[in-house]
């Protein structure tokens, strides 16, 4: 298996074969000699080069995090081979663009209705949770293609709120 | 000793009292609201009963149903925990009206003590020391007359102030009049009252309390300090026992005064006085919290002694059972208060499902929780997930530990402060204890700079993505290219969709 | 100080020592079997390198390949842990050979130490009270003298002995001579040596031991004691610190002695002198342990001190950081051992997946674990899981504490000794300190009461085992009946198919 | 859904009705009011009269075991309207019985072959684990009918080693 992975804004590209139970890994194409094992439900022990490594695993609302030690890395992982996938991804960073609510909470005012064009980072909607109000900012410079939501509507984590093209 | 106890709260200070309870063989009888049927402190307790809807108006402040329920299961009384009803004088007095005690001190102590001019006109009698000043209203002669006694930079203060509103920092003489002036009419404006008084501006100060425990027999004792300078927003984020600037001399003072004031207002019970302190060391009555603080395992720690125990005892009408004399501190105790929050975003909180919880344990760590692996942290209350605690023969190692334990403290599915931890406990400031209120805001604004390590660590990060990427598609039977329509609503599949989703979401 | 440490042993003592290390800035290095890859200590530690095959001396007690890691790595000292090769004085003579810094005693201490008569001979020259009778053998008319001076009853022990043969216990003037000769010809057919010596048998004795620190520059210093009385087979099961029979003064004493003896062997780091002590609260010697002990924890929290982080300084070179003066016991402490194994059945290891774990935790309670939900429990080691101490002001708010944290701590999938120590805490003798060696020996014998509080629960667990086999069902997409060929491997479906299953298990 | 729940030789009919998200439950006949909850994987949040229990399940070997505050109770559960799980409950008590392994291990010695009549408490076989070794006994009177294992084999908790008629 073969997967993009992007951290930090950087690209690895890493080639994975099962040998046995064991995994052999390629880091853009270098040999990383890697033992890996499963222990607790998401966290990984891997070994390399005699280092330890425990590894947890994570997704909060619409991010996925690797955390090594107790340093925290947002990842996103991408299976180049998957056509669809790849295909997506491209149509969406130049066409639409989703605002989707970074935790549970209540939709209070929507600043910015369909059709109105905003500017990247302008607020488009606000939602309360706890007792506190966060801004949504707009992902990219367009307009706003979609309102999905009602003023006084409840939200999960995750959930589309918005669209901008 | 009470038979049975109702815990008027929630969350981790519910749980750490129905523990206290348990080992002194007290039934605990918890109360919740409706989203918290699943939470820790149902569970913990040995009986539990609804007490209505989420908002805390209708459940945990709503003092009715509460007393109905205590008098419903023959509960002989009620802690209130902190937050909530536990410094309302008037629910303390609806207690003893119910025939039910409760568990601190009497609803005349937390009347005088929860008005800040009553509590300043009763401190100043009482002969503690306050932050130099007039606490009535001045004209502005009197005013200028007094800046000038007490020196400058003073703040002017509404009487009726409150929020920051009719507040001025008034830096040098020339500017007193316009800023009096100007404090005047906005207090008019926004309380309908211009009474104006002026105190001295105290720069940077530490903020240091003094635990004090007294019994309903007169008898008083101090449990030495808490240093609580971290803080955001008025907002204690760690607090440590001893503090680095408190010596045995400097403590003795301190606890004198917090004897006295808490003597002087007919206090029982465990109750805090806080006071900030100044460069050169000087202490000033700041105000006092009736009731147990978030705070008081690090003055467990230190002293060896159980204060929830010691609150059930005296409540009962016990005696102290030990004298000023007997309290010894030894070594070093820090706590965090683990918030369900994102300090990279404005700490906004971050409520959810706790997808994963790995728990710090071994040498002198305490993990006093309200939370379990697999619960849903509602919207609606405080977003304090737990407390951690490390204790240590001295401060530094007491950090080390700290920092131990927060590598082995992992909370999975929801964002918390857990992060911020280390960058504070890694400052060479707090490493220093060159501490002060402001302290925080200053590294929060300084932005936190990507460590060395991390660097060396992103391949380390970018390999394992891949690897649970693998997994889960091995475990969900995929080979190789992921068929879209095949996927599962597993954990792991959904964990792969949202790495591949292509939208970025809104901030 | 050290830069990187290998532990050579693993479970829960590898990890109390890395957590030492990760508190001080040291680099830990991991050692471990093929089935030990997935163990706790291996993802703790910050290296970690493969020794060999499970069995023991292919890994653990492999000091080729154990000092060949340590060489490789970079490794300065080696901390041994307690058992495998912690009190193994060739191990420690190869580690300064090649060397790498062991951490414990010198050699030369290890030895004398290790010899029970050597001990014996070099703990009298030092004036160590030892149980009266002689350390050379005897002839019956010696024998007879020697009994009617110390008085009756005495022990016959072959010089050689070991396992309990050639002992014979005497307990009159009458029987000596025939059991004598009996002792002889057995301990000549089991040893080919038939001296025999012969000591004063101490009734119901407990095991009080001292714990004794010393640096590398002469200084040595006592921490107090710990009583170990609850023991199976001479295996303790449960210990504490203070003892509830030891004052001020006998510390002093037993104390002075300790120092005394550790001091005649050249000892330093940790060291225990364990002693026997009778109805009169007489001590007498027993031996000396050359290594960390595993219940060094009660004596950590009633001190206020870290054993560990004072064995990696002590081995480094450092001075003793505190004189004896400075030593100050507060607050009482009591450890359960945590074994997988069934004290139903015999106590039979039950190694096993740990399907399910809860942890205690909260005030004064402290857990020392080695495993994690979902680990395998080997087969090949020791069955120990955990300790659990528990800490408090008093003894018996300590016994109620743990009687608490054993309510919270929960193994699910192997059988723990998890029960019996509820056993142990509830009975009037334990809590009232009447204890022994006899002591569990005794509770044992006379079995389990059912309480009555399981009867009132058993209509709960009814329902509850209704209630999880309904939710399986549910969870696998049944409703109602079952289709025996529908079902899926997954943990529900597993656990209803063993609650239906006919056949019942052997055993 | 009826269940027959045997512990200590007592015999419980638990009739369980979900009612929208709420357990309505009979047992024996008689309504109780549970308020029921699942939190943590495998634990149980039951609520009856205001007195709040908290419920473990486990299986250890061939034993399932629920757990009440720190009691601990070996339960066997039976659904009733499932026939063959019924039949084949009455075949087996009269004719043919497992002999299981309580845990993992090793087997030592087979102490009474095929063919062999044994009393009820007989051992059978002898495994050992962690340097200790334990005798399985025949759980009735009868004859060996078979044995699963060789001496020296690798057993897995729960395994059948032998099967007694």
């Amino acid at each position: 298996m073969i997967y993009e992975v992007t951290l930090a804004e950087k690209i690895y590209r890493v080639e994975l074969t099962l040998a046995g139970d064991r995994w052999k890994c390629l880091l853009n194409g270098r040999e990383l000699p890697v033992d890996v094992v499963y222990g607790q439900n998401g966290v990984l022990s891997l070994l390399l080069g005699g280092k330890s490594y425990e590894i947890k695993q994570e997704s909060v609302g619409t991010e996925t995090n690797i955390v090594v030690g107790h340093e925290r890395f947002t990842a996103s992982v991408r299976d180049p081979r998957s056509f669809r996938s790849r295909n997506r991804a491209g149509a969406s960073e130049q066409g639409v663009m989703k605002i989707k609510a970074p935790m549970p909470g209540k939709v209070v005012r929507v600043l910015a209705g369909v059709g109105t064009p905003v500017e990247l980072g302008q607020s488009v909607l606000v939602i309360e949770a706890m007792k506190m109000q966060n801004e949504l900012k707009a992902p990219k410079t367009g307009k706003v293609k979609k309102i999905s939501v009602a003023e006084g509507a409840a939200v999960d984590a995750g959930q589309t709120l918005a669209e901008v093209e | 000793m009470f038979k049975k106890v109702l815990i008027a709260n929630r969350g981790e200070i519910a749980v750490r009292v129905m523990r206290a309870c348990r080992e002194m063989g007290i039934a605990s009888v918890a109360v919740y609201s409706d989203v918290d049927r699943g939470s820790l402190h149902v569970s913990t307790a040995d009986e539990a009963y609804l007490l209505g809807p989420a908002p805390a108006r209708e459940s945990y402040l709503n003092v009715g149903r509460i007393l109905e329920v205590a008098e419903k299961c023959g509960a002989e009384a009620i802690h209130p925990g902190y937050g909530f009803l536990s410094e309302n004088a008037r629910f303390a007095r609806s207690c003893a009206e119910a025939g039910t005690k409760f568990i601190g001190p009497p609803p005349s102590a937390m009347e005088l003590m929860g008005s800040k001019t009553r509590a300043r006109t009763a401190m100043q009698v009482a002969g503690v020391p306050m932050v130099p000043g007039s606490a009535r209203g001045l004209s502005i002669a009197e005013a200028e007359a007094m800046a000038a006694q007490i020196g400058y930079p003073v703040m002017i203060k509404a009487a009726a102030g409150g929020g920051g509103k009719g507040m001025r920092l008034v830096s040098r003489p020339a500017d007193l009049k316009s800023s009096f002036e100007t404090a005047q009419s906005e207090a008019l404006r926004s309380f309908n009252d211009g009474e104006i008084y002026l105190e001295k501006f105290i720069e940077n100060p530490r903020h240091i309390e003094i635990q004090v425990l007294g019994d309903e027999h007169g008898n008083v004792v101090y449990l030495g300090e808490r240093e609580c300078s971290v803080q955001r927003r008025h907002q204690k984020v760690i607090e440590e026992a001893p503090s680095a600037i408190v010596d045995e001399e400097m403590r003795r003072r301190m606890g004198a005064v917090a004897v006295q004031a808490a003597k002087s207002a007919g206090y029982a019970n465990a109750g805090t006085v806080e006071f900030l302190v100044d460069g050169k060391r000087n202490f000033y009555f700041l105000e006092m919290n009736t009731r147990l603080q978030v705070e008081h395992p690090v003055t467990e720690l230190v002293t060896g002694l159980d204060l929830v125990h010691l609150q059930l005892r005296i409540a009962s009408g016990e005696k102290l059972p030990f004298r000023q004399e007997d309290v010894q501190l030894r070594g070093h105790a820090i706590e965090c208060r683990i918030y369900a929050e994102d300090p990279d975003n404005n700490f906004f909180p971050s409520p959810g499902k706790i997808a994963k919880l790995l728990r710090p344990s071994g040498p002198g760590v305490r993990e006093d929780s309200g939370v379990y692996e697999g619960w849903t942290v509602p919207l609606d209350y405080d977003p304090m997930l737990s407390k951690l605690i490390a204790y240590a023969p001295d401060r530094l190692t007491a950090i080390a530990r700290m920092r131990r334990a927060l590598d082995e403290y992992f909370i999975g599915g929801i964002k918390t402060n857990l992060p911020l931890f280390r960058r504070i406990l890694e400052h060479p400031d707090f490493v220093n204890a060159r501490i002060d209120t402001g302290f925080l805001d200053r590294l929060l604004a300084a932005g936190a700079t990507s460590s060395g390590a991390k660097n060396g660590m992103a391949e380390i990060a970018a390999v394992s993505a891949a690897l649970f990427a693998a997994t889960a598609s091995l475990k969900n039977g995929q080979n190789g290219a992921s068929k879209p329509g095949a996927e599962k609503r597993s954990d792991a599949s959904l964990w792969k969709r949202t790495a591949r989703s292509e939208g970025v979401g809104g901030e």
